[in-house]
């Protein structure tokens, strides 16, 4: 007879990243080629430039049931499409700044530039927020509640 | 008739809610809006208009209507009725005259063939209180509409004033309802109903809306009123939102909608408005496509289109919400006045 | 006040950037008073940078320094080295206390030319 | 009817050591749309390619998913393959499962579970691709050169060499610019004429190259390839055709008072000249500010005098407009105006000037003739003092915060030249730092110390006064901590240097970027330094930001080999992931051409039809697809979503995000 | 107010008559004291449903947008708040100010019929206004309310003044005040994020998805709003209370960031009087912090701060964590 265990099944977030095709998705794959890890709960999209994220995207990530939203792009002043991180930084400061506004754990949202030579950057950034994630718990505050329903 | 001092109605309230669901006007951040019941809820039934009407209780503004659930390349169709909480008995408490109207108006919409057993499902396991209006402002018209506010229908009927809640039930439904929440109450209050009524009237037939002729508005005359050019000047300043339809009581269109869940689909319907530009949208685009044609439809379908199936049942019901709540001030009683011939001047 | 929290002190009180200097003189080249001064106005910016503020407190130049504003006007890099002269002055003066200005003195001094200004100057210095 | 082919590559055992590509692949059997699912060693060998080929075929695919290495290996690889099978190279997507998947984690069973989550998030974006077609845009093979100096000859010769038509547009009467002007140069100390003057002949003989001076470029349209570019032709009053440069008009002049600004003002000119003698065109120009026929109807010796009848006083400013394929920017630079330094005395002193001007007065064909005398009083400056960074470094507001790169080594080059020449003469000089990169640069500088003997002085002049008749020069000697005054006889300003103010406008209608100091914006730092970001266009030269002569030349040839790179195409290929408006939801609100860092976005009035019979005009977004670059910032500031991205959809990164999210 | 109505009149017959504009666009009488429309004046006889008083709340300058598109020249009243929303349309090419002819009224601040009869005055048969007294009159007997209560919310701490080149002004232009729009935000900013959530979704979960909000906004002059359109992959027509309404508030919000002048209709025309005003407002206010004060508007070109930047901007993680204090 085996005992029913009550333990509760450990938070595992279900991190979203947006990598710019330039530097943070080349940054992603030198962490790869480095073989330094992240959590395999970290999946990422790509996009030409961190500037074709679209505030929708992120609050699809949310409304869909992600527990964290990170958006990573060149370093200013290295875009490759030449200032379209500028303009990224200008709407992430102003989304995030306003959802913390709505109380949204604002440790929720992240943007991070990391350059296609930054493997062990990117590497630790993901690493730190997953952490951070994993210890706000699971995002409820900017999820469609009809996304889990049935499950 | 029973009664029933003030301060204890929340008393009664939790009687109520011990056996069944009580939805009733409640005060939520500034705004009173019917919500279900629990202790602590600032219940607020003096308000004369809530913003929305219960016409949610039973056709609610989202409202399921099933799921699928896909798994690899397999498709579940999951009935949600299965699921439904309504379908648990109720009460709707402290509806006005105008909004009891305004649920016949729905009835005939929605229980007539094909019947919508969603909206039956509720409306079947639902037990309505009505309350008698005593402090009617300008924007009521329900007289007009030859509804008395002072002696609503439903399966109880009750009246306010300063100090008591009276109580009569009217059905079977009622009665029941009514021997659930007796001991709560003492006998007597016809004279203070009657005197309310009384005083009440009074201001119902000195209201500056009191006396509009709806005479015009009947089928015979529906081509001279769709083709009247007044629609283009009384339109003009229609924002196109959709506040006058949500807030109505009577208004009925709905779209279907699909959501993505994690695992799945959700087929919901919502409220739609026949003010929104996409209102019914069709492949080749949209059959009304200035704001003056969708202005008119609303007006039409509730003084000519719908009276005319329905033995001259009016589709409103005079509570004046769109009265109060249209942002730039159209409503349907400056489209009474503007067609309804000289005896509105 | 630890020696830190003094320098910091002394930072704050010039409102100027001492690490914006590139060294290139010209504040002393430009110094009218420059033979008078025991430390000279660039040393001013280079000693405060490093930390040699017991010499900056004890030297003569902050009794020298004409306050002409010349080497802030001609600095090249918008540090103000008459500010941190000025810092150090304000510093020692406020340490010494007895000069320090109370209520009750002003209103023999005043008089109906006196600018507000001066008197506001005057608590500034020599109030803290 | 989406009909998907999923492809997993173990990749040896690079990804199959920490996936179970079997299990990957027979899971996305199960997964809608998908109608085949497979697994490979080497997706990318021959025999994988193979594989693909064959799948696309006979499954009838209409989208492929490769669960392989990063895309930003092997997508183009994948492209082709899928190409070669005759599906549209844009239908495939790359499910990065190994440097994102396999790479970094160790557990099985959780790089499986995301690896299938990645294979997913592909097909969910593959199901909305759509076919892209790479666009072609003809490429006319004539190149504009904006700027007649060492620049804009050198990126013109080379482009001429390889046998590009090329026009130089100088505003200007003659080419040469700022190296005609100087004397020598570091760290060999040619002659700088005689390097420089062989290379203007060159241009004007080279057939390939037209010359087109005292020219303004007015308006430019178009884009890569495509350039359609209009060229203001300046009345220069003498019929470039004719005129011989005998230069008869200039003696028979009788309005001799006008500066030269060839020699920096130093001297004076008549109304009719040739600004040097080594002009290119050797053609004279007429000054109309001090020509007294243009400005009093009365005159006309030139005329009379002019054996072949060039004069034509009626000259008006003519037009051209040519079609180009490339366009180099190569404006220059300019010295920076003195005026906020009053404490050099620049104004007030006839004897503190310019290195620049300095240049001029030990040349040869300069005002003393290569005498170096002072200006006041024309006599030998027997001490001499410089003073550098004037105006450089400077964050203060009065000059520009940057370094202005050359001074440090034309001030040895000057202090060199006058302790050779003039082995009395005393030479100061007042340096913060000095700058030598370069080969043979700090050696040179060392000989100026060492060898000549000029006096280095750290520290900075805080001012220059008169004092009967002599220049005192008072500073900073921050080694010795010392103030010194120098008597001095002339004192030499290393002015800061900045582009050429006309640079503002040929940026404007390039839409070429540029920065809070006027230099424009290359594309990259580091590795698109040559290039603007606007296609098409190249920077050469101080342009771009300070350089010296050797980089300059450098550059100009970069230059020259992109134009080229770019002109022996017939056609470009341009990248079918580009922006693209939906029109009927446009509001004509000009916030995407804002944040276009291209300038791809134009604005056309359109007609709609509203309904009921009815239309309306509206001002609409039009994307030119050769000169998007597909960042997707437009699309982002579009509010109505009506400006998307092609092969990064709205829809499809949606739809990614919800796939990742999917349980 | 009244001589201010006969004025207007005059201007806009005499405009009328001698054929210099096709039309007028100001307010209509109502049924009541309190509820005059939108309305545009084609001829001398229409002008005597004319109506200029302190219920005139409404922003004419998006129905401009339409009648800009009409045959002739159009006037318009505007008051100084709308003057931004004007400009902002002209800026974004929404309208061509050649074709209409702005003459700015004196606005005085509007009044709130709501909030009057929220004081206790359930039927309202008349209002007049002296100084800051608002004398209203009701059936169950007169009240005197004290002006600034029952202003419009937007009123309340507006301080705009006009910004078009007018071409002519109506009375004089009230002198720019002091005060602080952004009391309310500071306020919410320095809730916990837990009282700001329950603040929020009290105030959001209220709202019914009438789109009055949208429709009204000056800013919101898309042809096809990302919400009806089906190929955005946010479109949804109802709030389901569980998420939907802040999806909708927060990107409406954000589209307008830059854009919004804060003109404050999308307050005044929600039916569940949600202070949408103060979502607006934190970007405003986020963008004066950080960007260096800037008031959409203002003046008819240049580009907004979302269509520019410079190269030192704060960092976000910065942004936010610098406002949490």
């Amino acid at each position: 007879m085996q005992e029913v265990t009550t333990e509760k099944k450990e938070f595992v977030p279900n991190i979203v990243a947006f990598c710019c095709n330039w530097c943070s998705y080349a940054g992603a794959d030198l962490a790869g080629s480095s073989r330094l890890t992240y959590p395999a709960n970290v999946k990422i999209i790509r996009v030409p430039c961190s500037c074709r994220v679209n505030p929708s995207f992120v609050l699809k990530a949310f409304q869909q049931g992600a527990d964290g939203v990170i958006l990573c792009g060149c370093h200013p002043g290295d875009c490759h499409y030449v200032t379209g991180n500028y303009y990224t930084r200008r709407r992430m400061a102003l989304l995030y700044s306003f959802l913390n506004y709505l109380g949204i754990e604002k440790e929720r949202t992240r943007l991070e530039w990391v350059s296609a030579a930054e493997g062990a950057r990117f590497s630790a950034v993901m690493n730190d927020f997953v952490k951070t994630v994993t210890d706000l718990g699971e995002n409820k505050r900017l999820t469609d509640l009809r996304v889990k329903e049935g499950e | 008739m029973l009664k029933i001092a003030k301060e204890r109605l929340n008393d009664l309230y939790a009687k109520i809610a011990q056996t069944q669901g009580l939805f009733l006007p409640v005060k939520k951040a500034g705004e009173v809006n019917y919500c279900v019941w629990s202790e602590g809820k600032e219940v607020s039934l003096e308000t004369l208009k809530t913003v929305k009407s219960p016409k949610n209780m039973f056709f609610p503004q989202t409202e399921n209507m099933m799921k699928f659930k896909t798994e690899g390349k397999n498709i579940e169709v999951i009935d949600v009725r299965e699921s439904f909480d309504e379908r648990k008995p109720f009460v709707l408490f402290g509806v006005k005259a105008c909004d009891y109207k305004a649920i016949e108006v729905l009835d005939k919409v929605f229980l007539a063939d094909p019947v919508d057993t969603y909206y039956q499902n509720r409306r079947e396991n639902t037990t309505i209180v009505t309350l008698a209006c005593s402090k009617p402002e300008e924007s009521c018209f329900c007289g007009v509409f030859g509804i008395d506010a002072t002696a609503p229908q439903g399966d109880v009927t009750t009246w306010l004033d300063e100090n008591y809640l009276y109580w009569q039930a009217n059905t079977e439904k009622g009665e029941s309802l009514t021997a659930q929440v007796e001991e709560l109450f003492e006998k007597g209050g016809e004279e203070e109903v009657a005197a309310q009524q009384e005083t009440t009237k009074v201001v119902l037939e000195s209201l500056p809306y009191a006396n509009l002729d709806l005479s015009r508005f009947q089928p015979e005359n529906l081509n001279e009123l769709f083709d009247a050019p007044e629609w283009e000047k009384m339109s003009e300043a229609c924002l196109g939102c959709g506040t006058c339809t949500f807030v109505c009581p009577t208004c009925q269109c709905f779209d279907i909608r699909d959501f993505k869940t994690r695992d799945g689909v959700i087929r919901y319907r919502c409220w739609d408005s026949c003010m929104y530009a996409d209102f019914t949208l069709m492949a080749h685009g949209n059959s009304r496509n200035s704001q003056m044609q969708r202005f008119r439809q609303r007006f039409m379908h509730k003084l000519v289109y719908y009276p005319s199936q329905n033995d001259g049942m009016y589709s409103c019901v005079g509570c004046g919400r769109c009265v109060n709540k249209c942002p730039q001030r159209l409503n349907i009683v400056k489209v009474i006045k503007t067609l309804g011939g000289k005896n509105n001047d | 006040m630890t020696k830190t929290e003094r320098i910091e002190n002394l930072n704050r009180l010039s409102g100027t950037d001492v690490r914006k200097c590139m060294k290139c003189g010209k504040c002393s080249g430009r110094c009218p008073a420059f033979k008078e001064m025991d430390i000279k106005p660039h040393q001013f910016v280079s000693m405060l940078g490093q930390g040699k503020i017991d010499e900056l407190l004890a030297c003569n130049a902050i009794w020298n320094c004409l306050s002409c504003m010349a080497c802030v006007e001609r600095c090249p890099r918008g540090v103000a080295p008459a500010a941190v002269v000025e810092a150090v002055r304000d510093t020692v003066v406020r340490a010494q206390g007895a000069n320090g200005i109370k209520a009750e003195d002003i209103p023999p001094i005043v008089d109906e030319y006196i600018p507000q200004q001066l008197l506001v100057s005057a608590y500034r210095k020599y109030n803290k | 009817m989406q009909r998907i082919g999923v492809f997993i590559c173990w990749c040896g055992s690079n990804i199959s050591a920490t996936v179970d590509v079997v299990k990957v692949a027979e899971a996305m059997k199960n997964e809608p749309g998908v109608v085949y699912s497979a697994n490979y060693q080497y997706m990318c060998s021959e025999n994988g390619q193979q594989l693909i080929k064959q799948a696309i075929k006979e499954h009838n695919l209409t989208g492929i998913v490769v669960g392989a290495c990063s895309p930003r290996m092997h997508e183009a690889t994948f492209r082709k393959t899928a190409e070669a099978a005759g599906l549209n190279p844009y239908m495939v997507e790359i499910a990065n499962i190994r440097e994102h998947c396999s790479w970094i984690h160790k557990d099985m069973d959780e790089a499986t579970e995301k690896a299938i989550i990645l294979v997913r998030t592909a097909i969910a974006k593959v199901k909305l691709n759509a076919p892209l077609m790479a666009g072609e845009s003809p490429v006319i093979k004539r190149a504009l050169v904006i700027g007649g100096g060492i620049a804009g000859i050198q990126a013109a010769l080379d482009i001429a060499d390889a046998g590009f038509e090329v026009d130089i547009v100088e505003k200007n009467a003659t080419i040469g610019g700022r190296m005609a002007q100087l004397d020598k140069t570091f760290p060999t100390l040619d002659c700088s004429a005689c390097i420089l003057t062989p290379k203007m002949v060159d241009c004007a003989q080279h057939e390939k190259i037209d010359i087109l001076t005292y020219s303004e470029v007015e308006d430019v349209k178009g884009f890569v390839g495509n350039f359609s570019v209009k060229i203001r032709r300046k009345a220069r009053y003498v019929d470039e055709s004719k005129c011989t440069g005998c230069k008869v008009c200039m003696e028979k002049c009788p309005s001799k008072k006008g500066l030269n600004a060839f020699n920096m003002n130093l001297n004076t000119r008549p109304a009719i000249y040739i600004p040097f003698a080594q002009a290119i065109p050797n053609v004279a120009v007429i000054d109309p500010e001090q020509c007294i026929k243009l400005k009093t109807g009365k005159c006309g010796i030139c005329q009379k005098f002019c054996g072949v009848g060039a004069i034509d006083y009626e000259q008006k400013d003519t037009f051209v407009e040519r079609q180009y394929g490339a366009i180099v920017v190569a404006t220059g630079y300019k010295p920076i105006d003195l005026d906020a330094f009053n404490e050099y005395g620049y104004n007030d002193n006839k004897d503190v000037v310019t290195s620049l001007e300095l240049e001029r007065l030990m040349n040869a064909a300069g005002p003393t003739n290569g005498v170096l005398l002072r200006p006041s009083d024309g006599k030998h400056p027997k001490v001499i003092t410089f003073i550098q960074c004037v105006g450089s470094r400077d964050s203060s507001g009065c000059g520009k915060p940057y370094c202005s790169k050359i001074c440090c080594m034309y001030t040895a080059k000057h202090a060199m030249l006058i302790r050779e020449k003039y082995p009395d003469t005393e030479v100061h000089v007042f340096y913060i730092d000095v700058r030598t990169p370069g080969k043979n640069y700090d050696e040179f500088f060392r000989r100026a110390v060492e060898q000549y003997g000029v006096d280095y002085i750290k520290g900075m002049v805080g001012k220059v006064y008169n004092e009967n008749g002599k220049l005192m020069v008072q500073g900073s000697n921050l080694i010795d901590n010392e103030q010194v005054t120098i008597e001095s006889d002339l004192v030499v300003l290393a002015a800061a240097i900045e582009p050429e103010p006309s640079v503002r406008k040929v940026a404007t209608l390039l839409t070429a970027s540029i920065d809070t100091n006027n230099f424009l914006t290359e594309s990259h730092a580091k590795l698109r330094p040559v290039e603007s970001p606007t296609a098409g266009v190249y920077l050469a030269g101080v342009c771009q930001g300070p350089k010296d002569i050797p980089e300059t030349v450098s550059q100009a040839s970069a230059c020259a080999a992109k134009v080229i790179g770019l002109l022996v195409k017939d056609k470009l290929k341009t990248n079918p992931c580009v922006a693209t408006p939906d029109e009927s939801m446009c509001n004509g609100c000009s916030q995407c051409a804002n944040v276009c860092a291209y300038g791809a976005i134009t604005y056309v009035d359109k007609e709609f039809r509203i309904g009921g019979g009815k239309t309306e005009v509206r001002r609409v977004a039009s994307v030119n697809p050769a000169v998007c670059q597909g960042c997707g910032a437009c699309t982002v500031t579009c509010p109505s979503g009506a400006m998307d991205l092609k092969g990064f959809s709205s829809k499809q990164i949606m739809s990614e995000v919800e796939a990742i999210c999917k349980k | 107010m009244k001589e201010v109505e006969l004025k207007m009149k005059e201007r806009a017959k005499a405009l009328l008559e001698s054929g210099e504009v096709a039309r007028v666009v100001g307010w209509k009488k109502g049924d009541f004291c309190f509820d005059p429309s939108p309305a545009t004046f084609e001829t001398v006889d229409e002008l005597n449903e004319f109506v200029y008083d302190y219920f005139c709340g409404a922003n004419l300058s998006k129905y401009l947008i339409q009648i800009a598109k009409k045959e002739g020249k159009t006037a318009v009243f505007l008051k100084p708040c709308d003057t931004y929303s004007f400009n902002q349309l002209v800026k974004e090419h929404r309208i061509d100010r050649e074709k209409i002819y702005v003459i700015a009224v004196e606005c005085l601040a509007k009044l709130d019929i709501e909030k009057i009869k929220a004081a206790g005055v359930s039927v309202v048969t008349g209002v007049e206004v002296v100084d800051k007294d608002v004398n209203v009159s009701s059936p169950y007997g007169n009240v005197t309310l004290y002006k600034p209560d029952v202003v419009l919310t937007k009123c309340a701490t507006c301080n705009k003044t006009h910004q078009v080149k007018d071409e002519e002004i109506i009375l004089h232009q009230r002198p720019a005040r002091e005060v602080d729009r952004f009391a309310e935000v500071v306020k919410l900013e320095n809730m916990t994020p837990d009282e700001r959530f329950a603040f929020w979704r009290e105030q959001l979960s209220k709202c019914i998805r009438c789109n009055a909000c949208r429709n009204v906004c000056p800013a919101c002059s898309c042809v096809k709003c990302v919400f009806d359109n089906p190929n955005s992959g946010i479109a949804a027509k109802a709030n389901d209370d569980k998420f939907e309404e802040q999806l909708f508030h927060v990107i409406r919000a954000f589209h307008v960031s830059g854009r919004c002048t804060d003109c404050g209709e999308c307050s005044r025309v929600c039916p569940q009087n949600i202070p949408l005003h103060l979502l607006n407002r934190k970007f405003i206010k986020d963008i004066d912090t950080n960007y260096g004060e800037y008031q959409a508007g203002e003046t008819s070109e240049g580009k907004t701060p979302l269509t520019s930047y410079t190269e030192s901007d704060i960092e976000p993680n910065d942004a936010v964590n610098g406002e949490a204090k």
